[in-house]
């Protein structure tokens, strides 16, 4: 696979490290090691220390015993500073941008090009364009503002920003979770480069296709400890590899039941606003799983927050379940039934300070009330063990604070916050978003329970295989443009992806 | 920052045991004691110290003057908190107690009858609230800003509502409101008590106190969550407004007047009773056992400073550094636990 | 002596010279004649309050006071009977609810009113001295509505001047927002452009450091030494600062009252009370000496200030 | 909240394309004064407003000293930027400027030589800020309660070393510094232009401002990204005390006196100025051009309202009604820009 034969010695070694937070071993005496001109992927459940070791790499998180060995020699980083002079970069799995500051001075941010202090602006301009060109995202400008860049193209900012520090070690946190089709290609494209230039690329995922197509090695963790490492993915099977990571055989991850659908339940009609660029029409069914299947950008996401109320429609008619109208907020539309998870879990999800439960709590817990008065914590508690357990949330308890969970961790939290509302259309925007392959499993399942109950989801997924795979239908978007409306049966990854892409 | 983002969980072992950590079973206030633990600890040892080292500082009568001098700090601070959990803060209540106070003043005098007086003084501050929260809630006004304008604007009506000189109050039956006392304490001590009991109730066990910290910790993912974030800031800052309105009319009933100078600075010693307590100024992290620990705090000290006779050039030190160190060494503590 | 009196000395604004003045006046006092000064501060009604309160905590038999409010009178007497303590008012007198002065509280001080005549007539002769035409001058009343002290004074010399014959339209105020020299430099800046139609100014206000605001911001203007008058009240700092400058200034002098002596004479009036149960006079009146700068020296050695 | 968020790109026809916006291809204080454009056109109106209605305000005298009664707040301003810009606040440049004060004038009058007190002066004041960094930065306390406890704690400074009194000054020479002119201008007017220049150049063409920007949006990305965050904090704490020693060394020449008790208030003054100037509490967003105009409409209303001889009490009504209608009509134009 690799174009130039991997080095005989590890250039990265990871020895005995162990990294304790309170209530938590995030690692636990692991052993590893990278040689530079590979790609290595690292793999595991959510919470299984993945982002937790490459903090460790970045001198984010301090080890509590064991040492790092780069090109041979020992060092504990103290500081990010330390990490990315001795040629370590990360790409994080949470955006780490400064929202206001220009694409150009995000690239650049802590190497601004200067002359006695002074910002040199045309190099700055420069290695900007340079770099964006290399990621493939030309039509950027560099002086826009990140704030108004999508998701995805602000994660290739932040790896164009990681690729300018020249580090001999590159580090990716599930970097293709919120890229498009043709980012994602790109950023193989990178990959594959880094590895042909003798970097150590280390990367994290969740998607298998993407380790059998990338990688060179993989080492599987799971609860903190390295459990093994394939110095080669000769002979390596998907199966063998999910059993490595769960601890347990998954046959089918997708494990699609077909069921009866009922009336309509959603009728939307001719709809128009912010972010679609032609009126919009179709209907869901109870006990369907509807798919919406676009590129980044596309105008899902927005379609979706017009139809719940997030925004306000400049035209167009919405029939839900009987009623007719709009709804003006979020809370209306919850109270009617209809409820929308969000894409962007770290703005728009979690609530950083409190608690997993008070994250999971905070809309169904009017069903808790105690004589319709005050809240219940005991039974919010025991909703919130019930999904800790259904959805093997990794967690040291319902009250601990949510920013320490693992991402993926973290999502299954505001899965579970829309789960436990009693809700008839349910809407999951990118839902299975830095989630692992078993409690994808878990999460698949609950959307067809909730199916078979006469319920309805629709699910946004940028993820072509998924919508595939678990949708009754799936309607394609382009350019804030519903283009159409495949069948189940009519729909191969091919004919979405047809229809997806820019005429 | 980083530092804030880590918790209070307990050390454990197996990360795949999802156990609830010890303390976790503990009942509710004495869980919050514990987190809090920093602070209380510092108050328990400054109490104790003080107790030992000033004679007068024990005595019953002593008790009751400090609980009387911190009645208007600690009734504010308790609004303040659900306002600064909301992650705004209101820099308008101490024009909002000498505007209520004035008008209370006025109407009373003017209608003779202390009930009208008293609940148009509310009323007046509960308005000036409404307004705060409306400017920020439904212009997306930053809160410091609209209640700066509010702090001059409402200082200018008491001045004009009171023509700039203090009021009288001629009605009599006035004066009883501040000094009518049950159980050996007065009503504006027992106001404040009522207000920790009501918004620690409020904050805590209802969904309401809940929205307004999930509010505070991510306004878009509460609104996205179906909170009503709008309706949710109208009512806080009213409350903030109304609470300050009963303060500024009992406070104008036990001094007998309505003074549109009274109260200046207030603002900033309520909010850093609230921040000593824990609250943070970011949002979406509060609590009344903190809130009521940092009003004692400032009031032990005070008290105490008084009671030694410390001169007024170093009582600036004194309060400058007790501020400091008790942040610090709550600051301390957290990183000491954490890494425990 | 009795070594277990213990006296407080409240005061509405600790930080000012004045009131430092008094206090320490007062606890030198103690410190002669045996008894325990406790200096406190009440800078509005509630704290006031709480001073009376930890006064009593600490049995205290009295204390001396400078109310932040003069109307704050019945609330304070009402707390200190509560507790069995006698109180004196110094500098300003309790007014009761009738508007009338609360003589049942003895009192030491000066009539606001009063000293700001005497600013209005030194101001007056001096104009009168210099030959000044009236008409061609302008008086910037620095004024602080909100402070009821402040007003009297200002109003005290504005009638002193207007009765010496002062054309009223040619009064001007200048609303400070604070008491110090920055907010009436700002106040006064303005005025001086807008008039600029008289050759000469005379300057007056609450204080000295106002006062001063008033004659920098003329000089600013480009107005000379020679065509400012600016009088003032107090005899603190501010004021000895102007006087030993190398070149005279448009301050052309101040009121000075003898805050040293007001606190003593109070504490010492209390104490007696306390001791020898001998009831102060109800009001004893204390009036200002004018200090420029030729006399500024002895004046201050005078009043030991 | 969410209203921050949105932005001002084109309603999208091919959503893939980010392009620039138009105006992002004009020139850079072109950009800026557009994107501010609310808040210089309320300026600008005001400001002809103002000249046409009162005839004394344009003449060069009045316009002299309104230059001269802003100057304390506009050169705190700058530097009050940059510490809000990295997401911070100071509330101690009050105290600051009393304790500067109040030390070059002890240490004139001991040592004799204006160089040596005035430096005195600005040493005192850059210490203080560098203290303030050094707490906020080193142990992660928040600013706010800070800068609070140094506020007093410096004020009590300024009293004890000033003895409560104002001090005199008895070097002649140390009144030159206030009044030394050039162009027609005095050495105060002069000192806030320098640093409207040269904190304006700071924040826009130099690395250290730009990593202040970044810092103030995202702490962590900018801390990840390798920037010395501590530092950048000390540092800028440092200014900020440096500049407001500076102010208070002025002040003292220009008054010719040391008060402690001077600049009461002024940190809210110059928190509004640089607010009402676009400049976000949160941090990150910051502009030079804003907080000039910020200061130059508060000194306008307040220099007008001298000059139309508003009544005292009407001044607090008109200063918190101009405050929010400012900031409102700011936010009305922001968001009809977005819809555009
Ligand atoms: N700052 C922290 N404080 C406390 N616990 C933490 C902290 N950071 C991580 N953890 C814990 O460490 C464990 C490992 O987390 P980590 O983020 O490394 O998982 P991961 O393998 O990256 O998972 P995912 O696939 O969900 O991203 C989790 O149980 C998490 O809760
Ligand atoms: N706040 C905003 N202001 C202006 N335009 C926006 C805003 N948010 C989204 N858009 C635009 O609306 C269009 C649709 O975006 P949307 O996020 O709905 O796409 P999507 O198909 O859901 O893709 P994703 O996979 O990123 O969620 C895009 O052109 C986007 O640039
Ligand atoms: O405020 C004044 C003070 O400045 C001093 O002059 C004494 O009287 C008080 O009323
Ligand atoms: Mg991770
Ligand atoms: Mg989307």
């Amino acid at each position: 696979m690799g174009a130039v034969a991997a080095e005989a010695d590890p250039w990265l070694v990871v020895e005995n490290v162990t990294v304790e937070f309170p209530g938590v071993r995030a690692l636990d005496g692991v052993n590893f090691s990278a040689r530079a001109g590979e790609v290595h992927a690292l793999m595991g459940e959510n919470g299984a220390g993945k982002s937790t070791l490459l903090k460790v790499l970045s001198g984010v998180n301090r080890v509590t015993d064991g040492a790092l060995r780069v090109g041979g020699e020992r060092h504990v980083f103290a500081n990010a500073r330390e990490a990315l002079r001795l040629g370590i970069a990360i790409i994080y799995q949470e955006l780490t941008l400064s929202p206001n500051l220009s694409v150009a001075e995000n690239l650049l941010l802590g190497q601004l090009p200067q002359h006695y202090g002074i910002v040199d602006r045309r190099r700055l301009r420069e290695r900007a364009l340079m770099i964006l060109e290399e990621l493939g995202e030309g039509n950027v400008h560099p002086a826009t503002k990140v704030r108004d860049l999508s998701i995805g193209q602000q994660q290739m900012i932040e790896i164009g920003r990681a690729l300018l520090r020249d580090a001999r070690i590159i580090a990716f946190d599930e970097p293709t979770s919120s890229l498009s089709v043709q980012e994602t290609r790109q950023l193989k494209r990178i990959v594959k480069r880094l590895r042909d230039e003798g970097r150590v690329v280390l990367y994290v995922t969740h998607r298998m296709e993407e380790v059998f197509e990338m990688c060179d090695a993989v080492t599987v963790f799971r609860d903190g400890r390295h459990i093994c490492t394939h110095d080669t993915m000769a002979g390596l099977t998907q199966d063998q590899l999910v059993s490595e990571m769960v601890g347990r055989d998954i046959e089918d991850v997708y494990g699609y039941r077909s069921r009866e659908t009922g009336d309509v339940i959603l009728k939307v009609d001719n709809l128009e606003g912010r972010g679609l660029t032609a009126p919009v029409s179709f209907e869901v069914r109870r006990g369907e799983v509807f798919g919406f299947f676009g590129l980044v950008g596309a105008g899902r996401s927005e379609l979706m927050r017009l139809v719940c109320g997030v925004e306000s429609p400049k035209g167009g008619e919405i029939h839900f379940n009987g009623r007719t109208g709009r709804f003006n907020s979020p809370g209306q539309a919850i109270h009617a039934g209809i409820a929308m998870c969000p894409e962007d879990r770290k703005s728009q999800g979690i609530f950083p300070v409190a608690s997993v439960t008070d994250n999971l709590n905070i809309s169904c817990r009017r069903f808790f009330r105690r004589m319709g008065l005050w809240r219940d914590p005991g039974r919010e508690l025991d909703n919130t063990r019930d999904y800790i357990k259904k959805l093997r949330i990794r967690t040291p308890g319902p009250r601990t604070r949510i920013s320490t969970l693992s991402g993926g961790n973290q999502q299954k939290v505001i899965l579970a916050r829309w789960l436990s509302e009693k809700i008839e259309l349910f809407v999951m925007d990118e839902p299975t978003r830095g989630i692992d392959v078993g409690a994808r499993r878990d999460i698949y399942n609950l959307l067809y329970d909730l199916a078979d109950q006469g319920k309805a989801v629709v699910v946004i997924s940028s993820d072509l295989t998924e919508v595939s795979a678990i949708c009754d239908r799936i309607g394609v978007m382009r350019s804030g443009a519903l283009i159409d409306i495949v069948d189940r049966d009519a729909a191969t990854p091919e004919r979405l992806l047809g229809l997806a892409l820019p005429a | 920052m980083s530092s804030d983002k880590s918790v209070h969980a307990d050390a454990g072992s197996q990360p795949e045991t999802v156990r609830p950590a010890g303390r976790q079973g503990l009942i509710k206030p004495l869980r919050t004691l514990l987190d809090t633990s920093g602070l209380i600890a510092i108050f328990i040892v400054l109490f104790i110290a003080l107790a030992v080292a000033i004679p007068d500082f024990m005595t019953g009568r002593n008790m009751v003057g400090l609980l009387l001098s911190v009645t208007i700090i600690g009734t504010i601070a308790t609004t303040m908190m659900m306002v600064l959990a909301l992650g705004e803060v209101d820099l308008s209540v101490a024009s909002i107690v000498a505007f209520a106070g004035v008008s209370a003043a006025v109407i009373t005098s003017a209608s003779g009858s202390v009930l009208i007086g008293a609940l148009g003084g509310i009323a007046a501050g509960a308005l000036v609230g409404v307004f705060n929260g409306f400017v920020v809630a439904r212009f997306g006004i930053n809160s410091l800003i609209a209640t700066l304008a509010a702090m001059e604007f409402v200082r200018g009506l008491a001045y004009i509502t009171s023509g700039g000189d203090a009021v009288m109050i001629t009605v009599p039956g006035f004066f009883e409101l501040g000094s009518a006392s049950f159980l050996g304490l007065t009503l504006p001590v027992w106001t404040m008590i009522i207000c920790f009991v009501i918004f620690g109730f409020v904050l805590n066990l209802t969904a309401f106190g809940r929205n307004v910290l999930a509010t505070g910790g991510n306004p878009e993912a509460a609104a996205l969550a179906g909170v009503n974030v709008r309706r949710l800031k109208i009512i806080v800052f009213g409350l903030q407004g109304l609470v300050a309105g009963i303060a500024g009319v009992l406070l104008t009933s036990r001094m007998g007047l309505g003074d549109p100078n009274t109260s200046m600075g207030l603002e900033l010693a309520v909010i850093s009773a609230c921040v000593l307590g824990g609250v943070a100024l970011s949002g979406g992290v509060a609590s009344i056992t903190g809130v009521l620990v940092g009003v004692l705090i400032m009031g032990c000290v005070q008290n105490a400073m008084g009671l030694l006779n410390v001169p007024t050039f170093y009582q600036y030190l004194v309060r400058g550094a007790i501020l400091l160190l008790a942040v610090l060494f709550d600051r301390w503590k957290q990183q000491k636990r954490q890494r425990a | 002596s009795d070594d277990n009196v213990k006296i407080g000395f409240i005061v509405k604004k600790p930080e000012q010279a004045w009131f430092i003045n008094e206090q320490r006046a007062a606890s030198e006092l103690g410190q002669e004649q045996g008894f325990t000064v406790v200096r406190l501060a009440g800078e509005d009604g509630q704290q006031v309050l709480s001073a009376i309160d930890n006064l009593n905590a600490q049995g205290a038999q009295g204390f001396v006071i400078c109310p932040p409010d003069v109307r704050l009178g019945m609330a304070i007497a009402n707390r200190a009977k509560q507790y069995g303590m006698k109180v004196v008012t110094v500098d300003d007198q309790f007014v009761g609810s009738d508007g009338k002065p609360m003589t049942e509280v003895p009192h030491l001080g000066m009539s606001g009113y009063k000293i700001g005549e005497q600013v209005g007539n030194a101001i007056a002769e001096e104009m009168k001295r210099r030959g000044w035409d009236m008409d061609k001058t302008g008086a910037l009343r620095i004024s602080n509505n909100e402070l009821p002290t402040a007003r009297e004074r200002t109003d005290g010399a504005t009638q002193a001047l207007l009765d010496a014959g002062f054309n009223k339209d040619n009064v001007i105020d200048a609303p400070q927002q604070n008491t110090d020299t920055t907010s009436a430099f700002t106040a006064a800046s303005p005025m001086f452009s807008k008039y600029g139609k008289f050759d000469h100014w005379v300057i007056y206000a609450l204080n000295e450091e106002s006062v001063l605001g008033g004659v920098r911001a003329s000089e600013q203007y480009g107005l000379s030494p020679e065509d400012v008058i600016g009088v003032g009240i107090n005899g603190s700092g501010a004021a000895f600062a102007e006087f030993s400058r190398e070149k005279p200034t448009g301050f052309y002098g101040t009121v000075a009252v003898s805050s040293t002596m007001h606190g003593r004479q109070s504490a010492e009036n209390l104490y007696q009370w306390i001791t020898e149960d001998k009831q102060p006079p109800a009001y004893t009146e204390t009036t200002g000496t004018l200090m420029t700068r030729d006399n500024w020296q002895e004046v201050r050695k005078e009043l030991q200030l």
